[in-house]
């Protein structure tokens, strides 16, 4: 086993691996950018290590500094966490170069599954079920139409160079097939320089289901259950829940099967999410594969029972996966909601700053994965991801009033977030029936937000004018020395409120 | 004490009056008992009629939030004997208006100069933060008189950028 | 469904209880002294009523003052902890006068069960096995040395009246017995003005074991596992875990099926738990009932997936257990940690106080139930249980992992604290390799610490004169007025600390 | 500056100079290379050649804890430059002793009264809390010059009992 681990991330994900590497006796070494040095993974691991400024691109995408930073500290293995350098295969082969070990597959397997067409063409040759369509591009609008026949309307027209929806046309009828091509061209023209467009059929109102896989060094491939992601914004999940409340026993191990075939084509090691859409009759298409952790773990966790990042090191280090596909067992239900540092009364737009109050929920049934403390500066440089919080039930009802009741014991002062959105999903009836697919949260977002009925506006009254009381009272109060001068305000109000709460405690 | 505050437009009056350990407490002219009781510096626990609510302030240079449960309220509180609000909003006046930052951030851009003519709404800076740009525009039709900050500083939330007069 | 639960208890307990009304859409009464007023169960519940001053005799322990609060608020259904009224048939048999739902067991199982004699009376009849003995007083030396022949030596003599290890006699030889005897017999007379003394078959190094069962008011009772609560101090549970070590499937069913058994013998209903002796041979034997909610049921919890809570409150409002013998599953391992306020290195000593720093556990595996926050006084008039913590892992290596990285990051500044205490325990050898019995503890405390090798002197001296460098910093700096008067010493520091604290951050 | 720092009775000397966002550490004469920052009124984390250490502070009327991870320290500092050090326990000379409180609680018998005489280790007064005795012994033989407190009565940690003369 690994005695030292150098962690190549930040925020919530680098203490989720510390924590793990604390379990395991292993000493953990983190890496920090300049307006990093008080985030909390810096705190919560044995050593630390400056790579850099702010930028990501100098510091937690710079693998010089990170190998170097493993090489100062004697770490001999590297885990990349989520994002930043995790699905970079040339960091994966610089690792191995220098001789550490990179918690993931091998570059050769990110690599293969990191293109989009050669992925495709691999599982293709592998039989693994796709939207049906073409991968190349169209010739013609003859062509079209005739594959079109083939597999059916809807079709959507598609950019082979695409991304962001640009150069995609949805196309319902054969009498709007021709027209659609020739502005899904011009419009892939326009905007990637390249006019190729294929066609495939449209999956109307998919869900986005993902299928957790675990491989070992010594060919032992086992799935763990399949996620539900379909609660998107701007394609970013969102919500995560495990099971997904369509996915029945059958479909489950079908889909499982075919996520162990994905992984053995690949030669995959490690842990590894392949993703598919599930149209309305439940058939499953492949999407692509993450060659790494994904964010959404931890409702595996909960409904498997296992740890998936000691599991994710103990692979690393050459062990066989110690149960098989027999013993995993599903029990229950989780739900996660990612908490962002934006605000969702304003279009989703970032809200870093000072962090001046934090109320955490606890008790049964939920799991806190953080990176921010009370009093820490979220920075504007990065993702604004600020924690996960995870619902378990015994089953998703429960899941989700667990979920209901930690999401209204959470508070974080001083910057916005989206909590808020979240106390909203969880009160809504088609979430709570599971009518979920990937237009449900823009659905929502459109919709009225129902009334909170019930104003407090006395309330609010009466607590505005204690609060400024109090202020008073202890502006006044004691030794008379406080200044009410106004570039002291808040933190001179700061460390009244400090002796007037304490006044009142010892009433 | 008496405060008038202000929610959601609405106007309040009330007074308040410490007796020892017991608060008087009259909203409008109906008086409310209440159990008040402060757990940190900006929490408290109020008790009225039997009902508990923890109360959460948040306070910044130019807004307060009072939170209830998980709604929040914005609250204005006046001192009728002091000639202007604790609160008082900055720019309500005609007049040069200040661009303040909604949030801390990076200037990417400034898109004026200092004496430029801008339109309202016209974009002046764009501050950007978490990859994702936000653009300042102006709140009325005018001239720039001031331009605080450069393309690369660093702002805070509420820092005045530009003053459009 | 109850539309509205008041809590007859308070601190994590009574936070406990609320969460689940929360949870379950029931509006939570609390219920106050004078000292708890800011207490964490007061904050977190929908209403609360004041019932008296600190003193529990006239508060907590005060069945009129509850009851006319749950009249006052239209509570229709009372939940009552662990201690205070929760096994006082007087208080169900009021709540069933008053009306109002009592949730837990009728007055009549608590009386059988309450009562040592009736108890083991009504359970011979239903042949549950006991300790071997006789549950009536001796008469002679001679009868006591007959029996201790026929049952085997080592044997216990017993004060009938006894508790507190008082008028108790450890006999292994009958040369021994009849001056154990009289000496018993003079000590049950000094200690409880009644001599009468019985005798039942010693056994050594027992394993203090119980059984979670759950029992409907329409006639369906199930068990739920085991509990090993062997690590004890005088006779008080101090780390429980689920499953226990020893405890084979086999075992696990003959005692279930037993603890099943007295529960339908006592007409049970409502959450209960069967206390047994488990001895080196893995025989055991019924100890006795509680008729209630225990503080340890999280374990079981956490290795079933039931929410005991949830499930206590449906069938008090008359519904079916919603699951069957054959779908109780245990999973994992979990273990929990009572934190008290007390000093472990002053004799366990206890330590009420203000706890000025809180820094509490998160992330995978880790639930706290807690009773505190930051700031909140611990008041001197209850017992010193501030949290529980409990850890879980996909076997018994991992949930000690996993407490013991949790244990690393609790932190609570200001009072004394045991955690310390398991801190030493999870790095035990006899408790990795669960080596337990109800002497256990003892024995590690009378064992000499194990040197924390690594000393941080050089650390402790930099950190103290930085500290005292800000403070002295923080005192000149800015706009002078902070008064250095000795009186103000601790509040006017801590404010500057702020300032200070902000300035750093801000580098 | 420069600190005297007793831990476990062991003297350390310590200098700390701040060079603007740097501090020059110089204990017992040896230069150590430190990088500290403050996340709280009383959290400090260190970064010494590699390694982290979050330090907690605990302080009371008479001590300050020093935490680091799992372990407490004792640390006494003293600033060469005042006559006194910082934390100097009360009570250390001859003469009238204080007996203290160890804990807050309820003062449930006082077993002497003003003028008694008493031998050493005698029980002067009895404080509960949590349903657990405290009896608070006289460090010396002497005669109690005075009872602060009364059976009933609340007393917090560190509040003066009685004094022996």
């Amino acid at each position: 086993m690994f005695k030292k681990i150098l962690i190549a991330n930040r925020g919530e994900i680098a203490v989720r691996v510390i924590r793990a590497c604390r379990e395991m006796g292993i000493t953990s070494v983190a890496v920090y950018s300049d307006v990093d040095r008080a985030a909390l993974h810096v705190l919560k691991a044995d050593e630390a290590y400056h790579i850099g400024p702010s930028a990501a691109s100098e510091s937690y995408l710079n693998i010089a500094k990170i190998l170097e930073a493993a090489k100062r500290s004697g770490a001999t293995a590297i885990h990349p966490g989520y994002g930043f350098l995790s699905e970079n295969a040339k960091f994966a082969h610089a690792c191995a170069d220098a001789g550490v070990k990179f918690i993931g597959p091998t570059a050769a397997s990110m690599e293969m599954m990191g293109s989009k067409t050669r992925a495709r063409q691999e599982m293709e040759k592998a039989g693994i079920p796709f939207v049906p369509g073409t991968s190349r591009g169209l010739e013609s609008a003859e062509q079209a139409k005739e594959i079109a026949e083939r597999i059916g309307y809807p079709v959507m027209l598609k950019a082979a160079a695409g991304g962001g929806g640009k150069g995609m046309r949805l196309v319902h009828t054969p009498a709007d097939l021709k027209s659609a091509l020739e502005s899904a061209k011009s419009e892939a023209q326009r905007a990637f320089s390249d006019d190729e467009v294929y066609i495939e059929k449209a999956i109307l109102n998919p869900r986005h289901i993902e299928v957790q896989i675990l491989a070992d060094e010594h060919g032992n491939t086992v799935y763990l259950g399949e996620r539900e992601c379909s609660i998107q914004r701007r394609h970013q999940k969102v919500v995560e829940e495990s099971p997904s409340a369509v996915v029945d026993s059958d479909l489950r191990q079908r889909m499982g099967e075919v996520a162990a075939r994905v992984a053995k084509a690949a030669n995959y090691t490690n842990a590894g999410t392949i993703e598919f859409l599930l149209d309305e009759n439940k058939n499953f298409y492949f999407l692509e594969m993450n060659t790494r952790l994904q964010v959404e773990h931890p409702v595996t966790e909960l409904v498997t029972g296992v740890d998936l990042v000691h599991l994710q090191i103990r692979i690393a280090a050459g062990e066989t996966l110690p149960f098989s596909q027999d013993d995993v067992r599903l029990r229950g239900h989780a739900i996660e909601c990612r908490i962002y540092a934006e605000d969702p009364d304003n279009n989703f737009f970032p809200s870093p700053g000072n962090i001046r109050l934090l109320r955490e929920p606890g008790g049964p049934g939920v799991r806190e994965d953080s990176g921010m403390y009370e009093g820490w500066t979220v920075p504007i440089d990065y993702d604004p991801m600020l924690a996960k919080l995870i619902g378990y039930g015994s089953d998703r009802a429960q899941a989700i009033e667990r979920l209901r009741r930690a999401l209204d014991e959470f508070f974080i002062g001083g910057i916005k977030t989206n909590i808020s959105l979240f106390q909203r999903i969880v009160r809504d009836d088609d979430f709570k029936a599971a009518k979920l697919d990937t237009g449900y949260l823009e659905r929502l977002l459109q919709s009225e937000p129902r009334d909170s009925s019930y104003k407090n506006d006395d309330v609010v009254a009466i607590a505005a004018g204690l609060f400024a009381a109090l202020d008073a009272t202890s502006m006044t109060r004691g030794n008379g020395l406080q200044p009410a001068s106004s570039n002291n305000k808040s933190s001179g109000a700061a460390s009244n409120w400090k002796k007037a709460s304490r006044f009142e405690a010892l009433r | 004490m008496v405060y008038e505050i202000i929610i959601d437009g609405n106007k309040r009056r009330l007074e308040l009056d410490r007796r020892s350990d017991e608060w008087e407490c009259v909203l409008d002219g109906h008086e409310i008992p209440i159990d008040m009781v402060s757990t940190h510096a900006d929490v408290l626990s109020l008790l009225i009629d039997g009902k508990t609510y923890e109360v959460k302030r948040e306070r910044s240079a130019s807004s307060q939030n009072i939170w209830i449960g998980n709604t929040c309220y914005q609250a204005e509180v006046r001192d009728p004997r002091s000639l202007r609000g604790r609160n008082r909003a900055a720019g309500d006046d005609d007049g040069p208006k200040k661009l303040m930052a909604a949030m801390a951030g990076k200037v990417v851009r400034v898109l004026v100069a200092e004496k430029d003519e801008v339109d309202a709404g016209q974009g002046i800076i764009v501050v950007e933060a978490m990859k994702m740009q936000n653009e300042i525009k102006s709140p009325k039709k005018g001239v720039i008189q001031k331009v605080l900050v450069a393309q690369g500083g660093n702002v805070n939330a509420g820092d005045v950028l530009a003053v459009v007069e």
